[in-house]
């Protein structure tokens, strides 16, 4: 075992990634002689050289799409858009293209391209650079969303990324690059699809992801020295969704609530709501609840931002007033 | 008198009944059209034959071509089974894409067709990939995207052209200028006007302009494109000035086209100005070239009743190929 | 009054705007020389000429966000992107620009843009082209989002968008620019976020918007028929959302469904249900439904195509299965 | 010996004051960043000082102003006000969007400054757009757009450098070329290389490349372009050379770029040449200079203080202004 911050991890998981499939090769904005806008990438172009470490142009859409396309036919691109926020320049070559080639070729074509990105807000960036469409992109058939909370997740994911052949979007929180945890030397992965109980638990069930993983946690914490038992559950993925995970926990704890760091309305925590109580509506003490941040474009001032994030409080809160614990 | 022709007679004959063949596969998919037996949009490629014709077959197997919804003519040229592409424009399980892609997304991963793409100006990222790729595995193939004159206007353009360049990939841009984008002639939308080959210079991109109704001009300039982007490895681009002889779509009476124009250019139908050339260079007679036609006929009787006997998709098909099983094989050549 | 097509509502709306206002003018593809890729704007560049109904080049990112800028200065554009799924390489210019704009100047900017687009499958356009994007916009702070099922409303809407000082997507469902409706000659305007009760009934409430109405009320006629009185609301826009509306009918109903067209994971009936669950659990009898498509990029076969649209027997099987109505 | 420069003394001196300003701004940012009072991302102008102060004081009021994250420089050059301008960066309810917007989100409305856009290439379709509104209204005012080198490359320049020409529209697209977007070489991301301003022939926009280190320069030049735009309304391209002394942010240690790459440019600062030329036309002293720097450093000191002891913005402006409300007067000059 070694303790690691997530970006180390997700910089082993690339290395690996680079060392061990020749198909590999990363591209994105100044991954290279800047070494990533989250510095995951520093030092790799020396190490790997400018054929396998591609700097871009600010040209979200060729790139991603050429992703795609060397997808197309059998390479293994590993695509960095600098953030979330920038997806937009280039979502149609994700949505219409990626997502698409499999089925409209009736399978001739495969494209397993990971997009790698940072998501999530909390930096004081505003609203232009401070969202989360990782939700969005979970809503389109053909794609994978991935969306890691710990350094151990964050490697052992991208290892089950890296031998699927769907185009995925690998979403790496940007206030969690610094968080710390135990990265096991020997070999693991952890399957796409598959849920992870973070803490066990009786009363009510606590799901989330990514950012919100910890404030989850946080909950739960201020759960039990209430004698409420929580039962923390990380997504891991977002499509596919872990569904069955989700309902078993709920026949048992009959509480739920979904916490997402990006807007209630539209937002996945009411998807994943819905199909809680579409699933398992007889073992229901209460509505499945969502807490999100507020429909806000994300303010600058630190005061007002801190407002848009949510926090255990809420979480404690709302099932008091909902489920009278 | 007799003119010489520089390629060889059989080539020409064979070119000839593909140019034919595309013609009147195109004439069969409005009939179909038509009767209700083809749905969505149908874009044909009536007039502008001799661009496909002249350019794909000198492609090796080893290279790929990519284009646009206007995708049978770049289809059949590269030799796709047009009982295939018609089973796929009915929707039917016998179809390329076992009915799932339709008129605008065909696709042959053996043949290297890379697919018809309906997103205007979204394939010409995807061709920069497999350009990329292409050299990331050292070959040597090059890579043939077709567009048209109004996707130039889309930022992907742009982009495209910037990195093909700059990383000096394999590709051949391939502008079909066919002077409109649906209604939009390309002065009412390019600044520069209908000379497109002009906008490559900034890229550094070497580029011409050439007569898209002569097969024979597209096919010398295209020899010595591929030649040099496959040695070079680099990008050329090449506009064809071309036509479109029906509306945008089926459904489109083209009434924003005055009827002299359409006229004129019908004038210069490229399969008529290549009959002209074989019968000139003494490669066939009359005779002879009515013999295609009767040949191309019955094939095309061939292809609708194949198309039309298939049977649809199964339900089931619905739900297969959204993902790619995580055990299956990668095309990975 | 007067029986009209959806799509005469339209031209009427967009007319009526260039008459009145001339700060109003139209611009995207083919609007002028063609007459519209479904035929809307007919016969307008002959009536009002090129400067008040502009052909643009295919560049939906330039002219969407020109209309952004044009209504910063206080003109009040119409803009026209073919279908919503070419919204998707304009989408930048329309949620981190138009969207965002009012609140990043705190108020000093307001963009009355209204941005016309079609929506929804059916016609056999495949994947790429048979998308309905409305609930992504819908999520999007700074937006409204308006989705008409009738003549009627599609006027009537149009009206209040036009009055409406905000960056509007207005969607038209390809699919219902043929069906007739009475139009009155009378002034009238429709507010947004204010749902229609198209059929009022007590033993379920079934929710549906653009679309999906025609395909609730077939469902309400078979309910009916079976002696089942379904109230039947058609939420006309889905950012504002009415749900106080929604929550009544629930109230009183005690079964609810929503029918959304495009996908159910992270579909916006996800949203809605979500919605209604935290604010009536208690008067319900059992879960919200969702009817959405299949979560499948759509096929181009008709056969199969015709297994993506909700129908009106999916709705009847799901109530039935879980009310034993 | 005395040169004579062609601009007014006082004028002069007013330039060289905003100049020195903006210097004394940014600098005054980094500090405070540092102190941990104002967050986010942060760009400082250092550097580039002569492309603002040369260019947007030439406009009128009835003008338009729009640029990117990096727009302390281009608000502090429009005249709009430094303590609001800091009190934004410090997330201050007295800041120009009350603390909502921040460093890369300037806006005042009054000056017509319409807004620092934080998605690279984002403010290009707006800046069109308000061109167009003007063009639609029948003003003769104008729109002076700016962008980097790096958002050159993105899609939404060529749509808009396309977009403006064949619509004839009434811009200034005011490159500021300092060779590098963020970590990335001009030479690395521009098939084209770093003479930028040849992008803009395809489109038929007249375009040159100028020294964006020498205020005159600058100021003649815009002087020039933007009473051409104004006579013809149609677009023109500026193409400034420019360096930036600092970092992409103030996070940014600069590792890419060579120390003696780095130096040489800041031995052309923009400031210094500009005191030279002030000096060397005996339009000021070195005292009157010295006197000048002190005053803004005083200036910087209320600017600082003002922004500090501003409050912060009252929670229920989290949900002010994401909307506008129906009732409300349109901005509607
Ligand atoms: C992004 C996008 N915008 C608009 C359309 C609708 N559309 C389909 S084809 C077409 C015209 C394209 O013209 P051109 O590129 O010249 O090709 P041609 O049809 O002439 O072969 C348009 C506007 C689309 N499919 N995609
Ligand atoms: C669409 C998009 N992609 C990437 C970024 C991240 N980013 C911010 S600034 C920048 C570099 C821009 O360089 P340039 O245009 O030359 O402007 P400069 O910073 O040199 O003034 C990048 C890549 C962004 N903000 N938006
Ligand atoms: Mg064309
Ligand atoms: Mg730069």
């Amino acid at each position: 075992m070694s303790e690691m911050i997530l970006r180390d991890a997700m910089s082993k998981a690339l290395r690996e990634a680079l060392d061990q499939d020749d198909r590999v090769f990363l591209m994105g904005e100044d991954i290279g002689a800047y070494g990533g806008a989250y510095a995951v990438t520093k030092g790799f172009l020396e190490e790997y050289g400018e054929e396998r470490i591609r700097d871009t142009p600010i040209s979200e859409s060729v790139f991603v799409g050429a992703g795609a396309g060397a997808a197309m036919i059998g390479m293994r691109p590993i695509v960095e858009v600098m953030t979330i926020n920038f997806t937009l320049v280039a979502i149609d070559q994700i949505v219409n293209h990626a997502a698409k080639l499999s089925y409209m070729s009736n399978g001739q074509f495969k494209v397993p391209l990971i997009l790698r990105t940072v998501t999530g807000g909390g930096g004081q960036l505003a609203a232009t650079h401070s969202q989360s469409f990782e939700n969005w992109y979970a809503s389109v058939p053909g794609l994978k969303v991935v969306v890691p909370a710990t350094p151990y997740d964050a490697l052992g994911l991208f290892r089950a990324s890296r031998k699927d052949n769907n185009p995925i979007i690998f979403a790496e929180h940007a206030m969690l690059y610094r968080v710390r945890g135990e990265v096991p030397e020997e070999y693991y992965e952890i399957p796409l699809g598959k849920a992870r109980i973070a803490q066990e638990g009786s009363d009510v069930t606590l799901i989330a992801y990514s950012g919100m993983v910890k404030v989850a946690e946080e909950a739960a914490e201020i759960f039990y020295r209430n004698d409420i038992s929580a039962e923390v559950i990380d997504l891991r993925t977002l499509s596919p969704l872990d569904l069955e995970t989700l309902v078993n926990s709920v026949k048992k704890t009959s509480r739920a609530v979904v916490i997402e760091e990006t807007w209630k309305t539209g937002g996945f925590s009411g998807s994943i709501a819905s199909d809680i109580q579409e699933a398992a509506f007889d073992f229901l003490d209460g509505p499945v609840l969502r807490i999100n941040g507020p429909d806000v474009p994300a303010p600058y001032a630190k005061n007002l931002e801190q407002l848009m994030i949510p926090k255990a409080s809420w979480i404690v809160d709302q099932v008091k007033y909902n489920f009278g614990l | 008198m007799t003119t010489t022709l520089n390629i060889d007679k059989e080539l020409a004959l064979d070119l000839y009944s593909k140019m034919l063949l595309i013609r009147r596969f195109e004439e069969e998919t409005e009939r179909l059209y038509r009767r209700g037996k083809i749905g969505g949009f149908l874009h044909t490629y009536i007039g502008e034959e001799a661009i496909a014709v002249g350019a794909i077959p000198v492609l090796r197997e080893d290279d790929y071509v990519i284009g646009h919804y206007r995708d049978h003519g770049h289809a059949l040229a590269r030799g796709l089974d047009p009982k295939l592409a018609m089973a796929e424009l009915c929707g039917k399980s016998t179809g390329l894409s076992g009915g799932k892609g339709g008129s605008m997304h065909l696709f042959d991963a053996e043949k290297h067709f890379m697919g018809g793409h309906a997103i205007v100006g979204g394939q010409l990222p995807l061709a920069v990939g497999i350009a990329l790729g292409i050299k990331l595995k050292k070959l040597d193939s090059v890579v043939m995207c077709f567009f048209g004159d109004g996707a130039v206007n889309e930022g992907e353009f742009h982009e495209a052209m910037n990195l093909a360049s700059l990383w000096k990939l394999p590709i051949v841009f391939m502008l079909e200028n066919n002077l409109y984008g649906m209604g939009t002639q390309v002065n009412r939308s390019r600044a520069g006007g209908p000379d497109i080959y002009k906008a490559a210079e900034p890229y550094l991109i070497p580029a011409v302009q050439i007569d898209g109704m002569n097969l024979i001009e597209v096919r010398d300039t295209v020899i010595e494109g591929v030649e040099k982007v496959r040695k070079d490895q680099t990008p050329i681009f090449i506009e064809s000035m071309a036509y479109r002889f029906h509306g945008h779509s089926v459904a489109d009476p083209s009434n924003y086209r005055d009827n002299e124009e359409v006229e004129e250019n019908r004038g210069r139908d490229p399969i008529d100005i290549f009959k002209e050339n074989l019968l000139s260079a003494n490669f066939a007679t009359n005779e002879e070239i009515t013999a295609i036609d009767e040949l191309i006929e019955n094939q095309i009787d061939d292809i609708r009743e194949f198309a039309e006997s298939s049977p649809e998709p199964e339900e089931i098909e619905l739900y297969s190929h959204i993902y790619a099983s995580p055990e299956e094989e990668l095309n990975n050549e």
